[in-house]
């Protein structure tokens, strides 16, 4: 495996959150040529590279920066999507706590590509330990004189995992509950109190500075034709050394399983991985023998990357209980505006609830999945389909788990 | 004005405004199609995903409150996928309803009941017991009773205050299948149009204390007649029913949509008019403070009329119908009469605001001006005809048609009021509107008409 | 019982005002002032911060349902949160719960707190306790007093 | 042959049929077995010596005068929701509702008349009734009274008639 550190070379290095070690490591480097391109270039080498929005979706981040309007009469804005909030993901905290100077070096060459004055970023109500961090680095580099010109904000949120939908993220971000919106007719920005805004997740905008300073080529050279670059993939649960390791796209799964996470915990044999964050779906130890770490992979299996946050269960683990845990934390989280997910996480909560007392039977089971069937597709946000999903991969995989336990 | 386009609707072809609503066209042509956070007045909300629809080209079914018409668009309303659709959705909304329609008092007018009548009517698939609970008889105050547990949230009543009255006191609080509407703790819905919000409510999770158990919807016939409350003429509907071996009494006002005038709405001062009409009604002729039968009274008439010959004024009620005006003026004439309508008593600013309460406190305010009836105060007069004007007048006789019971030793009337007759009216602006006859009482009381032919018989 | 923001978080409204578009922006860092000035959200103090962000306070009081980690009632107790998702569940969240039962705190149930590489976690007073065992909870819980 | 007579052609396929004094000489038969039988043995005759005998063979599913049935907790398992009154054909059922203030439901009858009178006893509201509320099972087959008053039961007295079927509570509420 190849060692790689895009978003992650100074993790290691003692104090980096400070202005002057990470300084004296190449932070703000990129800034003196920065202002020797023109904004639509910048877009241009972003878009080159290949840059893929790493909060989820994987959408490219250069397609969404060439929306936002070079020449407006309102303001335009960046918003950076810390509330990372997807079980199983934990890596955005790595870059706040341990790299935060990184991340507003990324923001400095976005709002000048993107022509925004100011720069918000949304980090869950749980993380106020490391917000005070990234504070800390915000408030030096405004002494420093390298903010304000663009000014950062921070914002916390308050607990819902929705806010980290885009659009409910702004509609918390002024002040509202995190409802998502409903979506455009045709591409556009996001709307930030009408203004233009732009979102993006914390570890994309902390990967714009490598790109700056090496160009696209550079990131390309990492990761697969269509993923290219690094992600800060995670893993927990049953693995002996759980964390958060950089590593470029289109590695094998269990080959970063065993070479970062040291196997699985107390030589159990593997069960299942969840491979991006809760709402990625489920897989078998033998399909994770097989794939590799890219979103092309992954979706050809009915799956998704995510974030890249696995989670690995060992043979012991009891697949019916895994998915009421997970369905438990859908509905406490789902916002309640659109009545199939609100109505529809409930019920599902419930059906595995019954078949895990053993009071289910078989027509539940086909209850989930006509359930499903209805959560998918017909909400505003992708909270229910990804349900939905999650629903499906585990009962397509793990059906006689089910039934066992009728 | 945007292009008029064409689009195709289940094969059949459609004119539509381009970029408007698909909804808007589907309630106007009356396709089928179900909703509930939708609202003309309030917008898309989206919430609801009921409206689901297929659009050619499109992979997924859309909703139709938020897709804008475009040329050549084909939509596909009523497919088997797409009943399964409205099937699925409509059984989640119901999963953590109640369900006690025989307590309910929006049975016979609930969206819920019509599209499960429409789309569901099979057996229920929830198998788990324990349904959500929530508050079943909160007192939002106005005369709003709230249940918790019936509301689909389809955030209605909270886009009603916070964009119609803009007084915010609802909202939707909690999040997930927790999420219910509510005030603020200790604080009452409140504002003079909040009764509107019964209407809007979808659901029977919203109902009128005032109406509510009363009377059950199916049994009540509807009349469409003008509001009495002020001359701004908001359209309603008479809600009344006669049980067996009683008599015909109306139960409620409901607004009438009619968006050249009041929109969807009335105030709830003109809605809760209907009770001076069933209460304290005259119902007996009186003179003196003594009951006289017609034959008498009509006699007394006459001769107080011989007796001040000359000295006579008819003063009128501006909430008479224009037909009743025009013939008193008439009749007027032909007894050498003066002809009176003030209106300074009918002016009340402090009931006013920009949205439907007009400070003219008169329906028929506009026939009046329009008429250039004299509006002062009749002065010299012996004996004064009154057609149910509110104002007391000093004058050696007096002669008064009345709807109400009243303090007097004159002449007393009974007369028909508005809902048990039917005529035309004209409000503030100048626009006529027509008034249904609503209510058949056992014993009715005389119309303005009926009585001049009497008189003059 | 009225509210009013101490001069602190008087000095900071001022300053995040002129951060934000709309002074409705300001409702979520309000709200967080006032939590931790009073340790809840009374009504009083939605009023306050309705007039402050120039929005009503109904439309506060939904926002500071929508939001879990808001408390609209007071408490005594010291407020532990113990993640009950998958990581921490898969690593023991359920011995910390058993635990924490056997002490005098209110112990909420709460969704990942993104520590599912050092599960299982619990979080007292925004502070992370990770890699939990049974006898690291009564040392942290012990340690409160 | 004047237009006035009609020629009815003569039934049956055979001449004893034609000639129908057999099928008559058969019902005459009938009848005087039951004269001779009836008048030796006076037990024989199904006619009951009302009122000194007492019907014995009403069934449950016999529709009696009505009642208003309890809930397990013993109180009224009415709801007030007119559905009988909806259904019934006679409109006989006067129903008055009103707010229920006990916290067992929501809404109760403040008044409830059958006027028994008018009613034809179709069983409609029975089967109308969501709530078990209605029923005809008391057995009670015969009413008297001394005036039209008599007749028209309000809900004390629909309450306090008790099911002859043993079933006692209401068993939609419990």
């Amino acid at each position: 495996m190849r060692e790689v550190a895009i978003v992650s070379r100074k993790f290691a290095v003692e104090n980096s959150h400070t202005l002057s070690v990470a300084q004296a490591h190449g932070a703000y480097k990129t800034l003196e040529k920065l202002h020797t391109l023109a904004p639509l270039e910048i877009i241009e080498i972003i878009k080159e590279s290949g840059l893929r929005g790493k909060g989820g979706g994987g959408a490219p981040a250069g397609a969404k920066w060439a929306l936002m309007p070079q020449e407006s009469e309102r303001p335009s804005f960046v918003v950076i999507n810390c509330d990372e909030s997807e079980p199983g993901t934990f890596k955005d905290r790595q870059i706040i706590t341990k790299d935060p100077h990184l991340l507003i070096e990324g923001i400095l060459i976005t709002c000048y590509a993107v022509k925004a004055k100011h720069a918000y970023v949304y980090i869950r109500g749980e993380y106020a330990q490391y917000q005070d961090v990234l504070q800390g680095a915000v408030d030096e580099a405004y002494v420093a004189g390298i903010l304000g010109e663009v000014d950062v904000t921070l914002h916390r949120g308050a607990g819902a995992y929705i806010c980290g939908e885009k659009s409910a993220l702004l509609e918390s971000l002024e002040g509202k509950r995190g409802h998502p919106r409903l979506k455009p007719k045709q591409p556009e920005p996001e709307w930030y109190f009408g203004n233009p805004t732009l979102v993006n997740n914390v570890e994309t905008i902390a990967s714009v500075p490598f790109i700056m300073e090496h160009g696209a080529a550079a990131y390309r050279a990492y990761g697969t034709e269509k993923s290219p670059g690094t992600l800060l993939f995670a893993m927990s649960g049953h693995v002996e050394k759980p964390g958060v390791y950089e590593a470029e796209f289109g590695v094998s799964m269990m080959d970063y399983i065993n070479h970062y996470g040291g196997g699985m915990k107390n030589g159990k044999k593997l069960k299942a991985v969840i491979p991006g964050g809760a709402s990625t779906g489920v897989m078998t130890a033998a399909e994770a023998d097989n794939v590799q770490l890219d979103y092309e992979s992954l979706r050809s299996m009915g799956l998704s990357l995510g974030t890249g946050g696995m989670i690995v269960m060992d043979e012991d683990t009891c697949m019916v209980s895994v998915l009421k845990n997970l369905l438990e934390f859908y509905h406490e989280e789902s916002c309640g505006q659109c009545t199939p997910c609100r109505e529809g996480t409930g019920w599902v909560d419930k059906l595995v609830g019954k078949i895990l007392d053993k009071r289910g039977s078989s027509e539940d089971i086909d209850k989930l999945l006509e359930v499903a069937e209805t959560m998918n597709g017909k909400t505003i946000c992708v909270f229910a389909p990804a349900v939905s999903a999650v629903i499906v991969s585990f009962l397509s995989r793990f059906r006689d788990e089910f039934e066992a336990a009728l | 004005m945007s292009e008029m386009i064409e689009i195709i609707v289940d094969d059949k072809t459609y004119r539509a405004e381009e970029g408007s609503l698909l909804i808007d066209l589907l309630i106007r042509e009356e396709i089928k199609v179900p909703y509930f956070c939708y609202h003309e007045s309030l917008g898309a909300d989206g919430n609801c995903r009921m409206c689901m629809v297929e659009i050619a080209g499109q992979k997924r079914p859309q909703i139709a409150c938020d897709t804008l018409v475009k040329s050549g668009m084909e939509v596909n309303s009523k497919s088997t996928k797409i009943e399964k659709v409205h099937t699925d959705i409509l059984e989640l909304e119901l999963i953590n309803h109640p369900v006690d329609c025989p307590t309910c008092d929006q049975a016979g007018e609930c969206s819920l009941q019509d599209l499960y009548m429409d789309y569901g009517l099979h057996d229920a698939k929830v198998t788990i017991v324990d349904k959500v609970k929530h508050d079943k008889k909160v007192d939002l105050g106005s005369n709003v009773m709230l249940d918790q547990e019936r509301c689909v949230l389809c955030a209605r009543c909270t886009r009603f205050t916070d964009k119609i009255t803009h007084t915010h006191e609802l909202g939707i609080i909690g999040r997930g299948d927790e999420a219910k509407v509510s005030t603020m703790p200790g604080r009452k819905l409140d504002n003079p149009y909040a009764m509107n919000v019964v209407d809007l409510c979808p659901v029977g999770a919203l109902t009128s204390k005032d109406f509510r158990f009363h009377q059950r919807v199916w049994f009540l016939q509807s009349a469409e007649s003008i509001c009495h409350g002020c001359a701004k003429g908001c359209n309603i509907y008479i809600d009344h029913n006669k049980m067996k071996y009683q008599d015909d009494v109306i139960y409620r006002f409901r607004p009438r949509r009619n968006d050249a005038v009041n929109g969807f709405y009335i105030c709830d001062e003109g809605r809760l008019s209907y009770k001076e009409l069933e209460t304290n009604r005259l119902e007996s002729m009186l003179y003196d403070g003594v009951v006289v039968d017609e034959h008498e009274a009509i006699a007394q008439y006459k001769s107080l009329l011989t007796q001040y010959q000359g000295r006579v004024s008819v003063v009128i009620d501006a909430n008479l119908y224009s037909e009743e005006i025009e013939a008193i003026v008439a009749y007027a004439e032909r007894i050498g009469a003066k002809v009176f309508a003030p209106l300074e008593c009918y002016n009340d600013p402090s009931f006013a605001d920009d949205m439907l309460k007009s400070a003219q406190r008169a329906a028929n305010y506009g026939a009046i001006v329009k008429m250039g009836l004299e509006t002062n105060m009749p002065s010299d007069a012996g004996l004064i005809i009154n057609f149910n004007h509110p104002t007391h007048f000093n004058a050696e006789a007096e002669i008064h048609f009345s709807t109400h019971k009243q303090e007097s030793n004159a002449l007393l009337l009974p007369m028909a009021a508005f809902s048990e007759n039917s005529g035309s009216l004209i409000n503030e602006v100048g626009l006529e509107q027509w008034c249904e006859k609503a209510v058949e009482k056992n014993s009715p009381a005389p119309t303005v008409l009926s009585w001049l032919e009497k008189v003059e018989g | 019982m009225s509210f009013c923001f101490n001069d602190a978080n008087v000095a900071k409204i001022e300053a995040l005002k002129k951060r934000y578009p709309s002074a409705q922006a300001l409702s979520l860092p309000c709200l967080w002032m006032v939590q931790y000035q009073e340790g809840y959200i009374s009504l009083d103090a939605i009023d306050v911060i309705a007039e402050v962000t120039d929005t009503p306070a109904m439309e506060i009081y939904r926002v500071a349902t929508f939001y879990t980690m808001f408390h609209l009632e007071p408490t005594t107790q010291k407020r532990v949160l113990v993640c009950k998702t998958l990581s921490c569940k898969l690593c023991g969240s359920d011995a910390v719960l058993e635990q924490l039962k056997k002490h005098d705190v209110l112990v909420e149930h709460v969704e990942c707190l993104g520590s599912c590489g050092t599960a299982p976690v619990m979080q007292i007073d925004d502070v992370n306790y990770e890699n939990l065992t049974p006898t690291k909870v009564d040392a942290i819980v012990e340690g409160l007093r | 042959m004047s237009s006035n007579i009609k020629v009815v052609t003569r039934h049956g396929n055979s001449l004893k049929d034609k000639l129908y004094l057999p099928a008559i000489y058969d019902g005459v038969k009938v009848t005087f077995k039951h004269l001779f039988d009836n008048v030796t043995d006076m037990n024989a005759i199904d006619t009951l010596e009302y009122p000194e005998e007492q019907p014995t063979d009403i069934t449950s599913r016999y529709r009696g005068l009505h009642r208003l049935t309890h809930r397990a907790d013993d109180t009224i398992a009415c709801v007030a929701c007119f559905m009988c009154a909806t259904a019934c054909p006679s409109n006989c059922i006067f129903i008055e509702a009103v707010d229920r203030e006990d916290g067992v439901d929501e809404k109760m009858p403040k008044s409830f008349f059958i006027d028994t009178l008018e009613c034809v006893f179709c069983g409609y509201c029975v089967e109308a009734c969501p709530c078990d509320a209605i029923r005809m099972d008391t057995g009670i087959f015969s009413l008297t009274g001394n005036s039209r008053e008599d007749f028209v039961m309000g809900k004390e007295q629909l309450l306090s008639h008790k099911g002859a079927f043993g079933e006692e509570v209401s068993c939609a509420r419990t």
